[in-house]
């Protein structure tokens, strides 16, 4: 028998495949494909503290091996998301984890206040990543200070663990993760999307409504895995390791990077079932390596040349 | 409800290089597949093209269902590659069809196509058919090598009108100059549409001017086609207010009134 | 007639595509496949003042539409080059650019001024970008204040114009294209590759000898273009733009983003007369648009929505 | 001297899923080419896979060349699937062949080949055969099955012997085992061998030791295959300094004596 189960020490997952918040929906709209109490947990759709109506057309683009997406957010908000969509995900055996968002810092402490009470949650995800809000594409996790500000508001505000999520577009990622862990957050999840753009050179008008949109999928992934390295090696605090993972071996690969356990995005799309296949694939590539305990592979990369 | 399956490919069609058709042997789906619905086709097992492609369903047995589609760019051109006998992933039937017999006044259908956008309306057409419905085509494109499948309405004796921009074949102009110099003497209680988007604007306003309830099918870029991703919206009014809705999960057919055009 | 000339200010070029530095060898590697008179110019691979033995390989590794390298620039220095090479350059009509490295700013400044006297060079080209100089991966484009400091120091040391080759692994490139631009640089080009890496699951092992690398090609374009697009909206001096440039409607839409010319690196692998085709599609692309001047493309993009 | 081309696949032959043979129309790198020299394959015009595939040459007639390979990854994949009739672009001849008759006690060669390995080794053995030169091949592979050109060789009356890892076919073992079997009765004045890096490594051991000189065909990966991304290098000795050399350019063939093997 291989143990592909994981202990992020505030939280205990049956195995390591996540599926990555926007990418997911509340989890009810994977229901007729996959069984949601089969997968380690899932992140729910970025939640506003009121409904968001989100950006103009179009918001997707296809680019070489990627998905440029500039949803905006739209979301019924935490009031809404509370009494129709968690009724629904009640008796859920898998972790449940809310990516909040906010336009200020008071916002996402607000939302993990008022989200608190409610124990079929298994974490809080903060979306402090996230570009597509502000034209400009700036969020809090492009500055270390900001970072730690917020972390360390909602830590005081909530007792549900928290799991900062980062941003790629930054200069070193040590630094921002190291924010995250001194603010206080249980754990570090990246990343969120690129920042990216699109012309169409016919009539010269950005590919995306909101002009910048964030970039996800297979395109990504050798940059994300180098980020996760990296940030796995700053912190002590856990790791989730993001971006374009499609297979088991993308999974092996983010988990021997340093990652304890990963999300599952875009593949969600191509592939509904994908989170479910991951899993497949990871049991089964243990079993072939003769690997016990998947936990053990974490940070397991050889140096030697 | 829906399902995600790997459908054998069982009989291709081709116009040149320009459209395709395919049967897709597909039992369940074809079962419970109404017209205006579509599958999310899978092109390949690779990274690119990484999105899966929409395509209407465009009619169906008991068995099979067809897609017919144009060839348009990467995806189209590479699933216009598949032979008989090659395995493709589709999943479906997504989102709400064409609304029939709801009405029970609607005994007189106008189903207009513009190009490759009279895919859904073969399915349909027979539909309506079934029902005793009295249905007429209204088929253009930019010329006679654009209206490949007319002959299929024809072959189900649907009366079926063509028009082509260059007038290689029927009359000369856009669909919806045809459909309105037909308005002149005839009026159908009820108008189905799919088609550029250009076309499906002038039906909206010729909609509103004859009064005459219409129902478009529109399209979208797709991330997911089951309602995930929120990629596909476009404004439409419910009620008093106008919010961004899914066209794969809302959609894909609007009612004329409700579709707010930008 | 179609005019795709290009005027940088410092150097005009008969047309926008420049091959990048490192794709290219010294030019000479590509002359049984294109008649390099034909394309805008070329720089050649980074040179450092010594020759350099470079990283171990393997050097390459493929991913999602784009490739990763730690080629390490091996080379063979200063020295040789201009007396083993350039003479097999000589009478070259199209712009000929000198990419430039160092350990140190000064070294920097030492080959712009050995090479100075070389007037069949069009300009240098500075790659204070390439990540795989140090195991850390960091480098002086990383920083507004040492790339505001090599930039001065090497204007100050030469005659020749200079070009600032800018990395994208950074938080904001519109700062340090200005640095650039404040030190003094003609132009700045733009990406350098990102930061990467790759495991395989299979050992454990990095797929490259230098564990990181840099990753180019089409899967980084969308995110290249975003930063072409906020350096030309920051800086006054010209902008090329560089990043998985593989067709005329790529340099196209780069071009709308606000570059004047653009430069081509991956797919000089994948095609040895890349560089050529894109002319002929970029011309081909005007005349069908009735666009009489290229230039006037330049910045173009429509924010209509 | 390169050239890259449009070549028509004018044949194809497949052994399962695993081996497969093309011949393509290509005169002008036919006549140009060396054994030991190689092409870039491209695989499709679409960005993935991203770069093209290096291929020996694996025997060649008047307008003609022909690749063997083995299905071993998504680029291998894509190329099996070709179909007589395509075209898939071409780049070739690069880098330097076996050296043949230059030493002219050499009129005995060993030629090993491990797997798809014994690919150029087929090209070169028809060119010492015309040369006279007395040539025993050394065809290793897991099982029966990886051994698919054994034939070729044989039809040209060219003493073959097979080795396999499982015993299915031939010798059991490892195909440098059959060798060192052979080299207590038979020395041969050259060794020529292309096959996987272990094979290789045990090659050099037994050039050294029995001091035969030895030609190794090397693989790397290449990003160009023409010298200017410096991503294929391996280090070698040239007199007395070791360097990183392009396997491209300066290869793939390399004396056993001069590879340093890390
Ligand atoms: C509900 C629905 C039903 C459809 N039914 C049919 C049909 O029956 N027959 C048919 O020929 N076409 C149909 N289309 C359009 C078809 O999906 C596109 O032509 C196809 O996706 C183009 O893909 P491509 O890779 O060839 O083009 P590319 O331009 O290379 O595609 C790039 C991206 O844009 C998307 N895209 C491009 N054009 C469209 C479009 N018009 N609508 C939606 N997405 C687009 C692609 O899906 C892809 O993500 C339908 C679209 C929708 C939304
Ligand atoms: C000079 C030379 C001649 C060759 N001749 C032949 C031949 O005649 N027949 C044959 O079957 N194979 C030959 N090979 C090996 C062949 O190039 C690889 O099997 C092929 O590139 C694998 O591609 P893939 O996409 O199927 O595998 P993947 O593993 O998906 O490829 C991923 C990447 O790694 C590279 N790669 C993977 N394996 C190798 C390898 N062993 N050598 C070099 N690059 C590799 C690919 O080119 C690609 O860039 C030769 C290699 C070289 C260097
Ligand atoms: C359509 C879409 C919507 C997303 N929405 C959110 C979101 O609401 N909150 C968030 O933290 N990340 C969001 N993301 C980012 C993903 O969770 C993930 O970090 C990113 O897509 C990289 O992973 P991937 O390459 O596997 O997709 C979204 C991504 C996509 C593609
Ligand atoms: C193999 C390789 C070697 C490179 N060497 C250099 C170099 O020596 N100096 C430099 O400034 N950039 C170097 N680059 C970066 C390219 O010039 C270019 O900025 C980058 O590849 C992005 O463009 P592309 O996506 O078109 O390849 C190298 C890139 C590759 C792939
Ligand atoms: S396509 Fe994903 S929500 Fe409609
Ligand atoms: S493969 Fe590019 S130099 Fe050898």
């Amino acid at each position: 028998m291989v143990d592909i189960s994981v202990d992020l020490g505030f939280l205990k997952l049956k195995n390591p495949v996540i599926a990555a918040s926007g990418t997911f929906g509340y989890g009810i709209e994977f229901s007729p494909f996959i069984d949601l109490n089969q997968i380690g947990g899932f992140v729910v759709k970025g939640l506003y503290l009121s409904p968001k109506q989100g950006n103009p057309p179009p918001r997707l683009a296809e680019t070489a091996c990627g998905l440029m997406n500039s949803i905006g957010l739209q979301g019924i908000g935490v009031e809404r998301f509370s009494k129709e969509v968690l009724p629904q995900l009640k008796g859920l055996r898998s972790a449940l984890i809310i990516n909040i968002c906010g336009d200020t810092n008071e916002e996402y402490a607000r939302i993990a206040e008022y989200l608190d009470k409610h124990e079929e949650i298994s974490a809080y995800e903060l979306n402090i990543s996230c570009p597509n809000v502000k034209k400009e594409g700036l969020c809090p996790a492009q500055d270390p200070d900001d970072t730690y500000e917020i972390v360390k508001l909602v830590k005081k505000s909530c007792s549900t663990p928290v799991i900062t999520k980062l941003s790629p577009n930054v200069t070193d990622i040590s630094e921002i993760a190291l924010s995250a862990e001194e603010g206080g957050s249980d754990a570090v999840s990246l990343v969120n999307t690129f920042l990216a753009m699109g012309i169409d050179p016919e009539t010269r008008k950005p590919r995306l409504g909101n002009f910048f949109g964030g970039l996800s999928g297979p395109a990504i992934k050798p940059i994300a895995l180098r980020m996760v390295y990296q940030a796995a090696s700053a912190v002590q605090i856990p790791v989730i390791g993001i971006g374009g993972i499609a297979s088991g071996r993308d999974a092996i690969e983010f988990i021997i990077a340093g990652a304890k356990a990963v999300q599952v995005g875009t593949a969600n799309f191509t592939d509904p079932d994908s989170t479910l296949r991951i899993i497949d694939e990871i049991t089964a590539f243990c079993k072939e390596k003769k690997i016990k305990r998947l936990q053990d592979l974490s940070g397991a990369v050889d140096l030697n040349p | 409800m829906l399902k995600n399956q790997r459908a054998v490919i069982a009989g291709k069609k081709s116009w040149g290089n320009d459209y395709f058709l395919f049967s897709l042997e597909a039992p369940v789906i074809s079962r419970k597949s109404k017209p205006g619905q579509f599958l999310m086709v899978k092109i390949t097992d690779n990274p690119y093209p990484l999105l899966r492609r929409p395509f209407s369903i465009h009619a169906r047995n008991k068995h099979n269902i067809e897609i017919f589609f144009q060839n348009t760019g990467v995806g189209t051109s590479m699933l216009s590659q598949k032979q008989r006998g090659d395995k493709i992933e589709i999943l479906g039937p997504l989102g709400n069809g064409f609304h029939i017999g709801e009405r029970s006044e609607s005994k007189k259908a106008s189903l207009i196509g513009g190009g490759r956008g009279a895919a859904p309306l073969y399915f349909l057409a027979c539909e309506l058919v079934k029902k005793n419905i009295n249905v007429t085509v209204f088929y253009g494109g930019k010329s006679s090598e654009d209206l490949p499948i007319a002959s299929k309405f024809k072959k189900e004796n649907i009366r079926t009108l063509c028009s082509t921009e260059d007038g290689s074949s029927g009359f000369k102009g856009l669909v919806t100059d045809l459909l309105e110099t037909e308005l002149k003497t005839d009026t159908p209680s009820l108008i189905y549409a799919c088609g550029p988007e250009g076309m499906l604007k002038s039906l909206s306003k010729i909609s509103k001017k004859h009064q005459i309830p219409a129902e478009l099918s529109l399209e979208s870029i797709m991330g997911c086609g089951f309602g995930a991703c929120w990629g596909c919206v476009k404004k439409i009014k419910k009620g008093n207010t106008a919010e961004w809705h899914k066209v794969c999960e809302d959609g894909p057919v609007f009612s004329a009134g409700d579709i707010i055009w930008d």
